[in-house]
């Protein structure tokens, strides 16, 4: 065998010249794409764009460029995603687009590619968008793990990137200067139902803080920890449990030893419902229940009796009710439609009530018309100053980026509403908006049991 | 002495496969080792070439103990052995088998070196024609003869022949014989197990007979070919055999 | 070497050289990341074959030197700021080391039972990193954007580490058939075909099998570095996705286990099937579907692959295609 | 005397590799049959091919004068057609019972299965006391003894025997030939595959002797027995 | 600490029966025919959609429901021996592997397009049991019964019935069952059949007590192959105790070190025991 070592060695050996050799050999410009658009495209390829500014310039019809998971495990938050901004583009369209002031009207188009919910393709396929298919703008994928690998080559080819459907923080401190967030980052996730618990009971002293061991939930419940302590709460369990975990019985029980008042935290969708069941169950003697993700869906319903008093962060609700009004209020811009526009516009188009998925989908669209509109331009670097100056305020909520170097396009105006399932007169559930205090429809329940 | 094994016993779970079997091999002698089936003789060269360890006694080849050693350090020394059911390396060309044999066997010699070793031993067994074809399309005459190739070319101080006779026809058998008998001018030590009475008789300078895994006989061809205990083996037991005789004709 | 001279080595080379150089001349990153896509499956595909084709053995868990050699690059990467040339190496040497640690013990079994051992060892992995805290626990790690100013800003980066993919790709080409066409190559084909015989013929197998484990994990966990730098961040279920594991072991049967140029082949046409089935309208929602409906078809009815079935028709071609 | 099982010019082999060639073989009705012949010569290939375990290549296999060449393995118990293979082939992990009982699985033999399981503990009273025990756990003999039951459960008109005195103790081969003259007696057609000649001649009524896929002798097994070439086949003396 | 020990025990060791039916399947198919079934996973998804359908469709109660579940499961398995498994039944492992993972991926494939993966959880309460400090689901006890129960019939079916002797004749030694008269391809089917009914079975139970997607098999699927280690591949029984062993565990486990851990230790142990004693804790068939 000492001849094989001897071929491990130089096979090293060999390599390393390999990787020194094309250390230097990568081409030095970045050239327009020459290619044609292969076959394959979802959408036929719209005009291309007119150069910015050109003065005989009427009509522009900008590219929406992004991708869905319409397979894999984010299929269905995906879908909803796409479908609020597909129902954004149709409105802003039959409209009769955008008009600037130089005359010209614009109008959007959208192409996307799968990305089967990982992580290998979504850079190639983001690729293809920012130079083969020539996308203006690009839209995140849903997650934030898809999302950070897609931030990467939108920053690269300067493509101004609108994330929605992806939280984590991490994505906006890594220098970015071109991806904009438009959900409530993940650190704000909670924060707001410990405020809510606070302003309910104010003796509560003892919370569990248990979460799905996932890049998303670690985030949330981490900054949730941090916010509760300083609030002066006990932190009597901080523990979470693996992604694929369906029993929760015995995680429940080592929850009940240590005795807390208030449960926050949760995951994502499966593992949401499967906890809020068994903790009702099990009888869990608890007053406060906060959970990521699952109880704003409306399949949560399903649950029946565990649903009742189980609260749950969203980033948008169709009972929230923002209104230029509220916009005049802070100062901010008002654009697109009232939330109950939205919610029959997208039942009409979709025969569902809108998820905030949805609504989060149609926002990153109004941010990018907001830019525009602001801009007064397609110009990029113009949307991309807009974006950097925005303060609006839609039916979703109040959007506005930080712009400091550490976290650039992370958002700090919009903020969560809180919901809790309820019975109603009739004995129906319901979903409430208990939190915060100015947009709430009802009392929250509390103590729960 | 290039081999000895002394008081070799191997159980399989309750049942004794081999029991106290010592022979000494002298170097460039072609031993027999005949029995009916079933008596232990695969199981005897599995635990010669380390296949096997056996519960009881030694195996001692060239001077060193090799009990219980795999069976490609045994290899290495200079242990070669083709199996009664043969062994090709199907999707491997019947040159690519005898390579085998040659790189990793006693002179563990390097691919080029290998390959006119192939060549050579692929004539000498009959092959040479046949060398690009996958082993896998080879008759089992064929593959028998190629066993032998692939053990001739790691150059074997000692070889084991398990059953290359059987399924030949009788003019195959002929030449078979007298490429072992080649084998054995060149020096090489040979054990065959073989049902081929007349052609172990005649090639073997001894034989060893078992019988349910015991040595019955041991001795010159002639000796064995008379002794009463190996016929009643062979033929089964004459007087059982009259007696049932005896009895049909009631 | 008169291995060298052999058609079937360049042919190989020269098919992974064209396309990959495709990018290159049309100066497009679209083109250049869908390169890199088959690029990467070839070369892991090719890494697969050395233990799945030449020694016999079904990994299905050989993803975790993929994940465990890009996490130990990008921890190097973002933690400790080293070079994105000593992660690579790093990546591979991990990734090396436990094989040669699991090559002791699990390539003791044989057949489904190593199989699952393989399964087991990457979800212990996973199910692990996800609970280590150095690594960024469930969070993974993510890398700053400017780390990729070091080497000219991201857009230099990319075809950059394009082409050391595409270098290492050529490399574990020529690997494969300098493995096939060795002497321990010939060790290793003759444990797969029957390991017992292949001992008693002297071939030491358990040292043989545990470098051709070591030498099919070196390359998985290079490239899992490079994925990941390109990538920006590294997520433990990204890591070690056992479902990729299979697609690899996927592509090598339908180019032809056992060959060359088959894994090379079997890659590219899996990711241009796959790819083309993503975006076709009509399959687009059932494509998992339609590429398990072909998979089975190619097992039941052309088990060898497409070099294999070629090379057992046409008897002419083996020569051309190792 | 008619033959029930008649083999005309069979020939078959295992992938491209022939290993009978041309073989003429008929067992008559209510006779034991044997067929001897050297390692390897091709007895249990021609076994096979008579059960159906592979596909003949050319040449017939008659039963009743039936063509049953081309009926899959399974299909053979139904007709009678009974093989008592070589290295006995028990469920091992089965009780002794239930080998028996898989024994009777074809349609005619099922709806006897009571009768002939006592039959056959009647001939071997042994694998009565061993009723529920493991077969894997039983002795050499008595394993032999439930591989005959076995085939005999199936109702068979003819019961081929292959090497059933392999690795038995004397006073068991003797306690089997019993059997056998039992069976003869009941009318039982029988075909005896042996390595052992003695044995298997002193036994039989007709012999036929194998060697490279062939037959090269056939005759009143009394008079096979004579002949020298035998034995010289045997131990090339 | 200690209070908590003897409810996660109780919990742990319950849903270990339902661990151990899915295993069954899996092992069952093992012994017979020496493939191991990757479209496991899969199939206990369908289960859990089969009983999910039925009830909010009919209202028919998920018990009765899981008969109709059962036979569904049967024919299915039928159907993929005879289509996807019969032709490599003689092939090298891999073959059997990879023919059963397209079928995983064709059944995901069009699973996910048809049901799409949106959580769903059948909307069934038997109330909970207390005794002491132990609460438990009535459908997480009734689920260990129907085990039980199941668990009885095969035994009952394997060693007094016809066909279930079959299985174990071919299982044991496939020549010499066709020698008998044993048509082995369609018992293979049979049995087939039966581990996949075993699976559907198991998903149809999990699918009263925890919410589901398509893609939940997977995980039970990865938890059956640990319990046929355990158990030993090819021993249904062996997986019962395996499944216990395992339920345990996870019960136990969060009681001494972070809930997270609970994977590492499963899969570290089931590398563990491959290596130390290949045919599992509790032997399986030679």
């Amino acid at each position: 065998m000492k001849r094989l070592s001897w071929t491990v060695l130089s096979l090293l050996a060999i390599l390393a010249l390999v990787l020194a050799a094309c250390g230097g050999g990568a081409p030095a410009e970045e050239a327009a794409p020459t290619e044609a658009p292969s076959s394959g495209v979802s959408e036929e390829p719209a005009p291309a764009t007119e150069a910015p500014g050109a003065p005989e310039a009427k009509e522009v019809t900008l590219k929406i460029g992004f991708t869905a998971s319409v397979t894999g495990k984010y299929e269905v938050s995906s879908a909803a995603q796409v479908n609020g901004l597909k129902l954004w583009m149709d409105s802003v369209n039959e409209a009769g687009g955008i008009e600037l002031s130089d005359g010209t009207v614009v109008t959007f188009d959208y192409i996307f590619y799968d990305d089967e919910s990982n992580k290998e393709r979504v850079q190639e396929l983001y690729t293809r968008l920012a130079t083969e298919d020539n996308a203006d703008l690009l839209i995140s994928p849903y997650s934030s793990g898809l999302t950070a690998a897609a931030a990467v080559i939108a920053e690269q080819y300067g493509k101004v990137m609108i994330t929605t459907g992806a939280a984590s923080d991490s994505t906006y401190q890594q220098g970015y200067t071109h991806v904009f967030q438009a959900y409530t980052p993940a650190s704000r996730y909670l924060t707001g139902a410990v405020d809510l618990l606070a302003s309910l009971d104010p003796n509560v002293t003892k919370v569990a803080l248990v979460y799905e061991n996932s890049k998303f939930s670690t985030s949330v419940v981490t900054a949730a920890r941090d916010y509760a302590e300083a609030q002066g709460y006990e932190v009597v369990l901080f523990e979470g449990y693996d992604p694929e975990t369906a029993d929760f019985a015995p995680f429940i029980n080592k929850i009940e030893a240590a005795g807390p008042d208030a449960i926050l935290g949760g995951g994502h969708r499966v593992d949401g419902k499967a906890f809020a069941k068994q903790l009702y169950e099990k009888g869990t003697p608890i007053k406060f229940f906060a959970l990521l993700v699952a109880p704003p869906e409306p399949e949560f319903a399903e649950l029946g009796d565990a649903a009742v008093g189980v609260i749950g962060p969203s980033q948008w609700e169709p009972l929230a009710a923002f209104t230029p009004a509220s916009a005049e209020a802070i100062g901010a811009t008002w654009l697109g439609p009232l939330g109950n526009e939205f919610v029959s516009a997208f039942e009409a188009a979709y025969g569902d009530e809108p998820s905030y998925h949805a609504a989060g989908g149609y926002a990153a669209g109004l941010i990018l018309e907001g830019a525009i509109r602001s801009a007064d331009s397609t110009d990029p670097e113009a949307i991309l100053a807009a974006l950097n100056g925005m303060d609006l305020m839609t039916f979703y909520g109040h959007i506005k980026f930080d712009t400091s170097p550490e976290n650039h396009g992370l958002q700090i105006g919009h903020s969560m509403v809180y919901i809790q399932w309820q019975r109603d007169a009739s004995g129906n559930l319901v979903k409430q908006v208990v939190w915060p205090k100015e947009g709430a429809t009802a009392e929250a329940i509390y103590p729960i049991r | 002495m290039i081999l000895q094994v002394q008081g070799v016993s191997k159980w399989f779970g309750g049942l004794k496969a081999l029991s106290q079997v010592t022979l000494d091999l002298p170097q460039g002698q072609i031993l027999g080792l005949i029995g009916p089936n079933g008596a232990g003789k695969t199981t005897l060269f599995n635990v010669i070439n380390g296949v096997y360890a056996p519960e009881e006694g030694r195996v001692i080849f060239m001077g060193q103990d090799v009990t219980g050693k795999k069976p490609y350090h045994v290899a290495h020394m200079g242990m070669a052995r083709t199996h009664q059911i043969v062994q090709p390396l199907n999707e491997l060309t019947v040159r690519e088998n005898v390579m085998v044999g040659a790189c990793f066997g006693r002179e563990n010699h390097n691919l080029n070196e290998a390959q006119q070793i192939a060549e050579q031993v692929l004539e000498f067994v009959g092959l040479g024609d046949r060398a690009d074809q996958f082993a896998g399309s080879l008759n089992v005459a064929q593959k028998k003869r190629l066993e032998l190739a692939r053990a001739l070319a790691s150059r074997p101080k000692l070889l084991l022949l398990d059953e290359v006779l059987a399924g030949l026809n009788p003019s195959e058998i002929a030449s078979m014989i007298q490429t072992v008998s080649a084998i054995r001018d060149q020096g090489v030590t040979i054990i065959m197990i073989e049902h081929v009475m007349h052609a172990v008789m005649r090639v073997s300078d001894r034989i060893v007979v078992l019988d349910y895994g015991q040595q019955i006989a041991e001795g010159s061809p002639e000796e064995v070919s008379k002794n009463p205990k190996v016929i009643e083996a062979y033929l089964g037991d004459p007087k059982l055999a009259e007696r049932l005789g005896r009895l049909s004709h009631d | 070497m008169r291995a060298l001279r052999s058609p079937g080595l360049w042919l190989a080379l020269a098919l992974t050289a064209a396309a990959g150089a495709w990018p290159y001349f049309t100066g497009s990153a679209s083109n250049r990341e869908v390169a890199f896509t088959i690029l990467l499956s070839v070369a892991l595909a090719s890494s697969l074959n050395i233990l799945l084709g030449y020694t016999g053995y079904v990994s299905f868990g050989h993803i975790v030197f993929y994940g465990l050699g890009g996490y130990m690059g990008i921890y190097l990467l973002s933690e400790r700021g080293v070079s994105l040339w000593l992660a690579v190496l790093a990546g591979g040497a991990i990734a090396g080391l436990l094989a040669l640690l699991l090559g002791a013990s699990i390539l003791r079994l044989r057949g489904a039972y190593f199989a699952l051992a393989t399964i087991g060892v990457n979800e212990a992995a996973r199910a692990f990193i996800n609970n280590f805290q150095p690594f960024g626990g469930p969070i993974g790690m993510t890398l700053n954007f400017r780390l990729y100013d070091h080497y000219g800003g991201a857009a230099r980066a990319l075809w950059m580490v394009y082409g050391v993919m595409l270098g290492l790709t050529l490399l574990v080409i020529l690997v494969s058939y300098l493995v096939k066409n060795s002497k321990f190559g010939l060790g290793l084909l003759a444990i797969r075909e029957n390991e017992d015989a292949a001992e008693i013929m002297g071939v030491t197998a358990p040292q043989a099998k545990t470098w051709a484990y070591v030498l099919s994990a070196i390359f998985p966990g290079m490239i899992g570095v490079l994925f990941f730098f390109k990538n920006g961040n590294i997520e433990p279920h990204d890591a070690f996705r056992l479902h990729l594991s299979i697609e690899m072991i996927v592509m090598v049967m339908l180019g032809g286990y056992g060959t060359v140029l088959g894994p090379v082949l079997g890659a590219a046409g899996y990711q241009r099937l796959r790819g083309m089935l993503l975006v076709s309208p009509i399959f687009k929602n059932i494509q998992l579907a339609v590429a398990g409906g072909l998979l089975l078809i190619i097992v039941l009815f052309v088990p060898a692959g497409a070099v294999g079935w070629l090379r057992h028709r046409v008897p002419v071609l083996r020569k051309v295609l190792e | 005397m008619m033959a029930l099982l008649e083999i005309q010019d069979l020939e078959s082999g295992y992938g491209e590799v022939q290993i009978l060639w041309g073989v003429n073989l008929s067992l008559e009705k209510g006779r034991l049959t044997s067929l001897v012949g050297g390692n390897g010569v091709g007895k249990t290939t021609l076994l096979r091919t008579i059960t159906g375990t592979i596909k003949p290549w050319r040449g017939s296999v008659r039963f009743n004068g039936q063509e049953i060449g081309h009926l899959p393995a399974y299909r053979k118990p139904d007709l009678g057609v009974v093989l008592v293979p070589e290295g006995r082939q028990l469920f091992t992990d089965m009780s002794v019972r239930e080998n028996l009982e898989m024994g009777a699985t074809n349609s005619r033999a099922r709806a006897h299965a009571a009768q002939n399981l006592e039959r056959v503990f009647g001939l071997f009273p042994r694998l009565k006391e061993r009723e529920s025990q493991r077969a894997g756990t039983l002795s050499g003999g008595e394993q032999q003894m439930l591989a005959v039951a076995r085939g005999l459960m199936a109702e068979p008109e003819v019961l081929m025997f292959d090497e059933l005195y392999l690795g038995l103790a004397p006073v068991l081969v003797l306690n089997l030939f019993e059997t056998l003259q039992q069976l003869k007696r009941e009318g039982l057609t029988m075909l005896l595959v042996e390595q052992n000649v003695h044995m298997a001649l002193s036994v039989s009524d007709y012999a036929y002797v194998m060697a490279e896929g062939r037959i090269t002798l056939e005759g009143p097994a009394a008079e096979v027995a004579q002949q020298d070439e035998v034995k010289k086949a045997y131990l090339g003396i | 600490m200690s209070d908590i020990l003897l409810p996660s025990l109780v919990d742990g060791l319950l849903l270990g029966f339902v661990y151990g039916i899915a295993a069954m399947g899996l092992s069952l198919i093992w012994g017979v025919m020496d493939v191991i079934n990757l479209s496991h996973g899969p199939i206990i998804a369908l289960g859990m959609f089969g009983i999910y359908l039925i009830f909010t469709n009919t209202g028919l109660n998920p018990y009765l429901a899981l008969f109709v579940v059962a036979l569904a499961g049967l024919l299915l398995g039928m159907i993929i021996y005879g289509v996807a498994v019969h032709r490599v039944i003689d092939a090298p492992h891999l073959s059997t592997l990879l023919a059963t993972f397209s079928v995983n991926m064709i059944i995901i494939g069009i699973g996910t397009a048809l049901l799409t993966t949106t959580p769903r959880n059948i909307d069934f309460t038997l109330g909970s049991l207390s005794v002491g400090p132990i609460t438990v689901p009535w459908t997480r006890v009734a689920a260990a019964f129907a085990t039980m129960l199941v668990t009885g019939l095969l035994y009952l079916f394997l060693y007094v019935s016809r066909p279930g002797k079959y299985i174990r004749a071919v299982a044991n030694n496939r020549v010499a069952a066709e020698l008998m008269g044993i048509p082995s391809a369609r018992i293979l089917a049979l049995s087939f059949g039966l581990g996949t009914m075993l699976a559907a079975i198991a998903g149809g139970l999990i699918a009263t007590f925890f919410p589901f997607t398509i893609l939940s098999g997977g995980s039970y699927e990865l938890k059956s192959f640990v319990i046929c280690v355990l158990g030993g591949l090819g021993n249904p029984l062996g997986a019962l105790f395996g499944g216990l062993i395992l339920g345990g565990l996870e019960g136990l486990t969060p009681a001494f070190m972070p809930t997270t851990w609970v994977p590492v230790l499963e899969f570290g142990l089931f590398v563990l025991i491959l290596l130390v004693r290949p045919s599992g804790l509790l032997g399986s068939k030679s």
